[in-house]
């Protein structure tokens, strides 16, 4: 475990993990984007990578996708980008979050090197189940980076007793059935899943899928370690694309003063 | 659930615990014997099964070499042999107390044989279709309405046939406590792989068992099968991959695998996951999956059932591909010798058994499966032959 | 050449004699076992018959009646029973060492049937088509065209069947010692009624076997089949007539027998002469023949069958009329239960059968022949249905 | 036999027999064209019966049907309009020219009735073969109708003898496969087939179908006795239809001028 993990896991804060794409609407968008949510308060950054068949997403970060495609970028230059997030100051953990036939495609050391190179701290892949993930995991233990587990609702009790002994950097729960995007309700039995989770993860039990406002945020406090926000801060950037291509300063002023409105006190 | 390093199970956590359900399901339906005999009962009742072995003699001749057999799955029930997988699977969702189907569509085969079988065995029946192909094919998304069937406009991504896949198992990943996704074809996560080909296997068995018929218990000197996902085809090898008869996968080339425009997946591909499943796949050099090309619709797929990368890997198989012109002149050949108008799909299957039959001889037979029937193309074969617009 | 008063062979002299020399031939045919078994082997390798007998189980439940079982036909190779006798005529085309055929058509399916034998058996084939339904149909003609065959044009008169019909007749006649004229429907001078009889009686043959399998030996309690010449019905109800069970002809009333439109020549025809063979006919008092209507194009004839017009005097067929709107509703019902989209011609006869097996007992069994499939009605389907335009 | 065809039998003419259309283009064309063609050297007349389906007529005489049928012109009237051609003076046979379904509505008894009644002499129904004929010819033998038989190329030589030597009136027998229709080529073989309808027929032979200029009549003069033309005769109509509505005087003569090319010298 590398040390910004070790912020994270210590942190006695609601914990915070936005979700944003890269090069959307541009790479220095992304850049900028990234250390508004640290000093936002964000613990740790999940970085989407585009792809063209994104089937865990919904409509929201389809588009961004889609945006991000038209910059090309592509998941080497978003390994990359997180590099330049370093020189320009960012500490908290940056997970990568890639579909499989990308890494496939770059190849899973490779990444890896990659990774270690450029200051990743963790690897998030919706389409590559426990089941599936065996060399990636035990690659990523070698290397010091978190491959980080999914758990869902319809997760089998002993499966995910043993996802959650076994995750690294947080356990992700999602709260809900379907694609990641914006809803008005969670799924009946979500606290006692949760509560299953954590007293069987060794790290941070984090809630995502769905998340919106802070009154839903607020509402899974008692039961999780923190909560991952994706097409909420996704749709936010898409309705500044274009101030952030050409008055950035102020896109960011207003991304702020939203991430204000979102994020409850007690969790930045 | 792997043929050799292809196959497994990408698949987003939510739906694990279905595709494991399903396959206990799976496993338990095909070793009992009531299940096995209801599904041979509605192929035979309802479909029309067995579809008869036919000799092509005219064809043969005007060849001039090896002797043609069809396998005639165009007179299946709705046409092609989709339906074969169609039953199986709406039987077995009805043996796991399913009332909800989803499916996908590209041109809507599949759509129209989901619909179909949902409407036969009493299922609610919910088709995803790019807004692109709905457009291109309003009679097919008509059919699949009148059987009461919802069609969901697909707009993600390229709104074609890997879009509609994609938004079917976003569907699946949201509602799938109590729906079963009908995959129509030799793709996406283990089972499905697996269970494509067992209710696509009767092809496969038929056919042997009627060539040895006709010709004193002798297994063909050949069989060509059509490949896009490779239901069919995969169905038609089944029972002849442990037999010593060479077997022939014929992809698409659309206007040449030396062009973009092409289908040729395994000629042309790389290893990648696309709906589930890790398999040769069209893509760019970082892994976008790529809109393939082809005129036959049910072959524009950029990725492959995984068993056929592996039979493509090992070598048991060959692969080639065939070009748009070859299809449809295979595909005018047939009609003005055999008077059989077959799928744009079959006769890329067609074309290349002429192109086989030449280099054998007179004595040998070459079997291909004639997977459906032409009715479906015939605006596209009058747009490409009479530059007539159709619509 | 006579069914009671009906009837006969009433051609101009030019051809009496190519009527001699095929009902000779025929004749001769028809008692050679290596005709008949070809015959049968080319229905069985070609077609792929037999045909199942379907139980629409979800049907007859939504019905609340007799069990309904439908005979189907639309599985057969280009999707109707009409290639039963093109494939009949055809080979006995061929045995007469006739080079040529003509064929006349309406909607197209049969000048498809036509063609289709023509290529498969070598033969060169002219389709006399109404321009008018050659326009509506552009579909089916381009698909005669792909097969081969000469499709031509008729101006004459209304410009549909019935023209097309004597068009045919006009060529026959100048070119009669080298040409075979392929008759679709249970029609035209003897003998044809008797040979197309012959040529569809697999279907009633069939389906008696089909049924006592399945009902320990037992005949149905009612058969029916829709009539517009009457080739489906007459096939289906052949090997009934001498036997103990009600049958049932069921021509289309269009938008009502009140009406002037209509195509219910045995409840409103008179006796008269058309196409060669005397018959029920729709006419003016004067006796010239009237234009039918149905919405299906199968059924607007404006004359039936000779046999029909005797079995209806005898009262041993009960005939009966439904509307286009009954058609419509029992299509679609028959699409959302049983997942069949049938001809809007069988739709008339499902539409009966509904009716009847209401007043019937549920021990009961009523099989209806579902003459051909709905693929090539979908067009019309959605004019009406949606109001679209699709063309 | 009747008087009137006495004198055609007995005439030493090469006897001309025109067709036409009854109501084609009006009633009263059709009495004038008729007594223009007596005139001319007719030695007998067939009046056609418009009817929707004439299957044994080609494209001329289809369209003539259809003018004749817009004029309401049905069997009843044709016959009708015979009574007044005698009224008019005309002397030659009459022959009604019908397909079998008019004459069945009519029924075939009150046919021969009014036939008798409007002086009609014949009738002739080209979809009523020799074997489907039995009873009108017995009842036309009774009421002293002419039945006209056809014979064609493809007549069966025994046919051809015994339809030859039961004729009545005449023996009509066509030159060449088809249907009715002008044409530029006859039959190899006529010549024999009408030396053989000859040798056995007691009444006039004569040949038509696709007869349309001098040259054509006079082809088979050695070997019949007459000759029918018909669509050729049509034609001319047709060309006329204008004129022999409103200046009727004109289109008569006219329509005498082209009897006069079309018609041998030594058959008038």
């Amino acid at each position: 475990m590398n040390k910004r993990w070790e912020v994270f896991q210590n942190s006695s804060d609601y914990r915070f993990v936005p979700y944003i794409m890269a090069g959307d609407p541009c790479e220095e968008a992304t850049i900028e984007l990234s250390l508004a949510l640290e000093e936002s308060g964000a613990a740790a950054l999940e970085l989407g990578v585009p792809y063209s068949d994104p089937l865990a997403d919904g409509p929201v970060i389809q588009r961004a996708g889609m945006r991000g495609l038209k910059q090309n970028m592509t998941l080497e230059k978003t390994i990359k980008l997180v590099s330049k997030l370093r020189d320009r100051g960012l500490k908290i953990p940056v997970i990568i979050f890639t579909y499989y036939n990308l890494l496939l495609q770059l190849g899973e050391n490779r990444f890896i090197e990659l990774a270690r190179e450029n200051g990743a701290d963790g690897l998030l892949v919706p389409d590559l189940p426990y089941e599936e993930s065996g060399y990636l995991k035990e690659m990523c233990k070698e290397q010091d980076l978190a491959l980080i587990s999914l758990t869902a609702p319809t997760t089998q009790l002993a499966k995910l007793h043993r996802l959650a002994s076994e995750a690294e950097g947080f356990l992700y729960c999602i709260s809900s059935l379907g694609v990641t995007g914006i809803r008005s309700e969670f799924r009946n039995g979500l606290n006692d899943f949760l509560k299953e989770a954590r007293s069987h993860a060794k790290v941070p039990v984090l809630v995502g899928f769905g998340l919106s406002t802070r009154e839903q945020i607020e509402q899974f406090e008692g039961n999780s370690d923190g909560y991952i926000v994706g097409s909420a801060i996704v749709k936010k950037i898409e309705s500044l694309e274009e101030q952030l291509l050409h008055d950035r300063q102020n896109a960011i002023y207003d991304f702020k003063e939203f991430l204000q409105s979102l994020i409850p006190m007690y969790s930045r | 659930g792997r043929y050799g390093d292809f196959g497994g199970k990408y698949v987003p956590e939510t739906i694990m615990f279905a595709l494991e359900e399903l396959e206990k399901a799976f496993d338990e339906a095909i070793v009992d014997d009531g299940f096995n005999k209801l599904f041979q009962k509605e192929l035979a009742i309802y479909s029309g099964r067995p579809t008869p072995l036919t000799p092509a003699t005219r064809l043969s001749e005007a060849n001039n070499g090896a002797n043609i057999y069809l396998k005639r799955e165009d007179l299946n029930h709705t046409g092609a042999h989709k339906i074969n997988n169609a039953i199986g699977q709406a039987l077995l969702a009805v043996r796991m107390g399913k009332k909800k189907i989803i499916a996908e569509t590209g041109a809507g085969q599949h759509g129209v044989a989901a619909a179909t079988v949902a409407a036969k065995y009493g299922l609610s029946c919910k088709v995803y279709m790019g807004k692109e192909d709905i457009r291109r094919q309003a009679l097919n998304v008509f059919r699949m309405k009148l059987l009461g069937a919802e069609v969901v406009e697909v707009t993600s991504g390229s709104q074609t046939l890997k879009d509609a896949t994609n938004e079917a198992i976003r569907e699946w990943v949201a509602a799938v406590e109590d729906t079963f996704y009908l995959i129509g074809s030799a793709v996406g996560p283990h089972p499905y792989p697996k269970m494509v080909k067992q209710f696509q296997q009767v092809i496969g068995i038929e056919t042997m068992d009627q060539f040895a018929k006709l010709r004193d218990g002798k297994l063909p000197d050949a069989v060509v099968a059509c490949v896009g996902g490779g239901s069919n085809a995969i169905g038609m090898f089944a029972p002849f991959i442990d037999k010593d008869v060479p077997l022939y996968g014929v992809e698409a080339a659309g206007l040449g695998v030396d062009t973009d425009q092409h289908a040729a997946t395994l000629s042309k591909g790389r290893n990648g996951v696309i709906h589930g499943s890790l398999t040769k796949l069209l893509q760019t050099s970082d892994g976008q999956i790529t809109e393939p090309y082809s005129i036959s619709a049910g072959l524009d797929y950029p990725g492959i059932g995984p068993e056929h990368a592996y039979l493509h890997e090992t070598k048991r198989v060959k692969y080639e591909a065939v070009t748009d012109q070859e299809s449809l002149d295979a595909l005018e050949q047939l009609c003005l010798t055999e008077g059989i108008l077959c799928a744009l799909e079959s006769a890329h299957a067609v074309a290349y058994s002429l192109k086989l039959a030449k280099t054998m001889s007179k004595n040998e037979s070459v079997i291909v499966c004639l997977s459906g029937r032409g009715d479906k193309d015939v605006h596209t074969l009058m747009e490409r032959m009479e530059g007539g617009d159709t619509e």
